[in-house]
């Protein structure tokens, strides 16, 4: 049975404590976010406190996964897609399964839509979950995940009909960035929102990391804005820019320059491992990294206003 | 019902002791899928007194809600302004009730079997009934994964307590498990009537009275249901509702009486 | 092959003009909206037109169902909650069913989630839905349409497990009723939002009726708030207060006098034909209908103001 | 490439070819499932041009995009300002694409074979590959649900357009049907290249050459395939990017060089 999260206890807690809390040696983490929001910070502390066989679960696998890879954290990767972004490669990954180089990488291949749907399934206790995706794809041949299933329904045609199924997926832990929540872990997003309220459910354990923490009051003036609710929340983390080199919707921009450089750092082992030991291992916590950084490189990054327009939730006279 | 609580708070209805009762039996519970009427007064009882932390959960997709009035629907719009989330029906029941995040949900029923198998299809045969009844709603689902199921009644008959349901609409995990399906939940753990208090531990357990409100006897809970009634060892007598019960419910939770008639 | 919408055409239209154009005898008509946001002003407009032999689908069968019934216009239901809300019976449908008065009703039983996953499947373009109900219950005894299906992977105990479906749902045609929209067809709902999105989507026509029609500029301020596109959208039907006696959360509050009079109403035919005589086919439209209502009754379903906050969505310095 | 043009506007480069070409293809087209790059600013001159109708949706769930920058990513803050809708991954997977609201779905691919499948996976064996690609994305569901596939292949050589894939990431419908399944979409229908069209029309159908771009030779295309290339009665050549076109695509689709180069 799922756990049950005592909504009303203290969640409250730093980057530190949750991933010492809830990221164990061996466990199965997924860090979520769909450009937009990736937990980056998240990343950056398993990576400090030093984690290993770690099996990663990410849709787009981009730089903070190069670089827990990089780090040694990680055994075994489950990812549609393992690119940095449109502006390169990622060196690591690419050592790891072109030549095992320090180490082989486990990799489960899927499309984008076949995570989308591990994680419905894992949400919502599915053994598995039907996509029309697959069919004569190589992949079913590598990836035994991948199965076929005889609909108990005619075909329009009045033939037999199968389909593609994944299999659920039941991260040990999920983290996932956010604009803002409250105390009790009432999480609110906006932009692109991905699979992360999925990702959220489908964990036995989930940390929402936010550029805010907010009173009960401003979640509670717009409650379809919630998109994950306390009842799933484990643990909040307060990280303002904890998205870098990632954006978040209304808060910062995109590190552009940072997504372009990776290439050439993560090309050569030892500029990557020096990056590690500069930002990562060099840098106490996050707040440490984004003061590192400094407040002429955030001011590049800042935005203006466009602020949505109030809508009436109505009051009873 | 209990002459003490008379002079300070006036006659206790069925709908308060059955409320009272229901909201004692959440001590320690976190999230309830909460229907309207009974169960809504239980839960936020229950909030008052014994589970502080409780979350009601609503059909509608409406998480911890912070209702100005005792709502008239699960979706009424008092239930959405100020509540916590809204979310979509997908989320709800899947993420959320199939998703086992909800302790306790509260069910009703036309009739109930010693398992606690449910009918709310039909009085009669399906394809032309004496009574077409509502049907499931979401308590097919609320039964298949809520970690346990409270069943309030109003009338505890034979009628209603049935050796045989005329339709089984919302099974058990017995019934699950026989058709060659692992359920998820325990099924019912608590039937709450106006005689008294009927509890099921888990799959292959019967029903069985545990408690009798003051004046009750087992001799006439037995004769009021359909099935020959297992009793526990002991048979407890419930405590009636407190003072302090009483006017929460009525000063704080329905003062405007919207369900306590 | 699904159809394709020209988002940029005409879409705006009356009621009458909508029903005329995609509702037709024999059609199968879904009605979506959970308590809230009932369209039931289309379900008049149906009604007004004669329409015959209709399949309707609707998750809460109340009483825009029963007064559909009563007007004849449906041979078969699709449903998982037949019922006048909380306040009492469905007259009209009661005898239809317990005494095929004056006629019968095809009846397919489901339970919520079996009607969400019809949905969603029918949405997605699946052959079928698993999901987590029925087992043990007698309604796959009357309903062929709940199947069982072997998952192609191990249960946790190494035995085999099954599982229940459900296949798609596809109408004809879906009705929403929302607060707003612009000439597109991008529409906001906020409040409960239900099934209302899926049952488009899974529809090959659709039917969004508002409260208000908006300039795009409104829409575009709060992209998240669309939950359905403009190219899912084939007609805009402008319909202050159509929802009554369900109500639009931020417009106006449910009727629940008149949920609880409609007990009384429906369980006598007779009463019932008056009642559909003055209110539906003695009002050319829902405009008249509301006006007959009155201001004065409008005044006492009026609500009072409780804003959401803006958040940002940022603009590119 | 075409003298006349130089003239006016400069020396047409390889993208702003692709770039127009691609654009006249969605002539009449609704909705296109554009990737960044070359479909973004296809998709936007054709917005400008021939399609003024057609919506681009993207990836991350952007419906009906009116960005006041040329987006650097399909998620870029730019995309989501202003944009007429934001949904969530299972909506934009599950009813937009999957549910079959997309007319054209542009691609691209390390490899293509003669059926329009393609590789984006692994150069080399996939569990010890030499270059390891970045995988589908969302390809293999664009490919499975869009009602016909663009793809835009900016180096037309024998080892992109291969007589065997290292690996199909992404099968057309005949693959789909060989493996038992129904194909619900057409697979790819045109293929775009520096050299010219090659194009299909549906299941059985191999792709073949319609046009060159002025300068080029059937055989040359023909020695750039790495299978015998089936080739149209008539070939046609491209048109070169008309004045109209090129400043559009400069000064209106992307003034500030973001994909132009």
């Amino acid at each position: 049975m799922r756990r049950s999260v005592d909504r009303t206890a203290g969640k409250v807690m730093s980057m530190r404590e949750a991933v010492a809390s809830f990221v164990h040696d061996g466990d199965t983490v997924s860090l979520e976010g769909f450009t937009h929001l990736i937990p980056t910070a998240a990343g950056h502390e398993i990576i400090r406190q030093g984690r290993r066989d770690l099996t990663v679960v990410r849709m787009t696998a981009d730089i903070v996964v190069d670089q827990m890879l990089a780090a040694g954290c990680v055994t075994r990767l489950v990812s549609s897609f393992v690119g940095n972004s449109s502006a390169g490669s990622l060196g690591e990954l690419r050592r790891r399964i072109e030549h095992a180089d320090p180490e082989p990488l486990a990799f489960e291949e899927y499309s984008h839509y076949g995570m989308v749907c591990r994680y419905l399934a894992g949400a919502q206790r599915l053994p598995f979950h039907p996509l029309r995706s697959y069919a004569g794809s190589d992949l079913p041949s590598v990836n035994p995940g991948m199965r076929k299933v005889t609909s108990p329904y005619p075909a329009a045609d009045g033939t037999t009909e199968q389909i593609y199924v994944v299999p659920p997926v039941n991260p040990d832990v999920t983290f996932i960035h956010a604009q803002r929540a409250d105390r009790r872990g009432n999480t609110q997003i906006w932009g692109v929102t991905g699979i992360q309220a999925e990702a959220v459910y489908a964990a036995e354990k989930a940390v929402v990391v936010v550029e805010e923490l907010v009173a009960d009051e401003v979640v509670r003036a717009d409650p379809n804005r919630t998109l994950v609710p306390a009842h799933a929340v484990d643990a909040v983390v307060l990280c303002p820019r904890g998205a870098h080199p990632s954006f978040a919707q209304g808060y910062y921009d995109r590190d552009n320059a940072f997504y372009r450089a990776w290439s050439a750092i993560s090309k050569d082992p030892v500029r990557l491992r020096e990056w590690l030991e500069e930002w990562v291992y060099g840098t106490t916590d996050h707040a440490a990294y984004v003061a590192k950084l400094g407040e002429e490189f955030w001011s590049g990054l800042a935005i203006g206003e466009a602020l949505s327009e109030p809508v009436n939730y109505g009051r009873r006279l | 019902m209990s002459e003490e609580c008379t002079q300070t708070t006036g006659a206790v209805t069925s709908s308060e002791l059955l409320s009272v009762v229901a909201a004692r039996e959440l001590a320690g519970r976190r999230t309830v899928f909460a229907g309207i009427g009974l169960p809504t007064l239980a839960a936020e009882l229950a909030h008052l007194t014994v589970a502080p932390e409780i979350e009601a959960v609503y059909e509608s997709g409406v998480c911890g809600a912070h209702p100005s009035r005792l709502p008239e629907t699960i979706a009424d719009a008092v239930l959405i302004t100020g509540a916590e989330a809204v979310l979509t029906m997908p989320a709800l029941f899947g993420s959320v009730l199939q998703g086992g995040h909800i302790d306790v949900g509260f069910l009703g029923a036309a009739q109930i079997d010693r398992w606690g198998n449910l009918n709310t299809s039909v009085i009669g045969e399906w394809e032309r009934p004496s009574v077409r009844l509502p049907g499931s709603g979401g308590a097919v689902e609320v039964m298949a994964n809520a970690r346990e199921v409270f069943v309030v009644m109003r009338r505890h008959t034979p009628r209603s307590f049935a050796g045989t349901l005329d339709f089984c609409t919302t099974p058990g995990p017995d019934r699950a498990l026989a058709d060659g399906i692992r359920p998820l939940g325990t099924g019912v753990t608590r039937v709450i009537t106006e005689l008294g208090i009927l509890a099921r531990d888990g799959v292959g357990d019967e029903l069985r009275l545990v408690a009798v409100h003051p004046g009750v006897t087992v001799g006439q809970v037995r004769a009021a249901t359909g099935w020959e009634l297992k009793v526990a060892d002991t048979v407890t007598t419930v405590e009636p509702p407190t003072d302090a019960e009483l006017r929460l419910l009525r000063d704080d939770v329905d003062p405007h009486r919207v369900y306590l008639r």
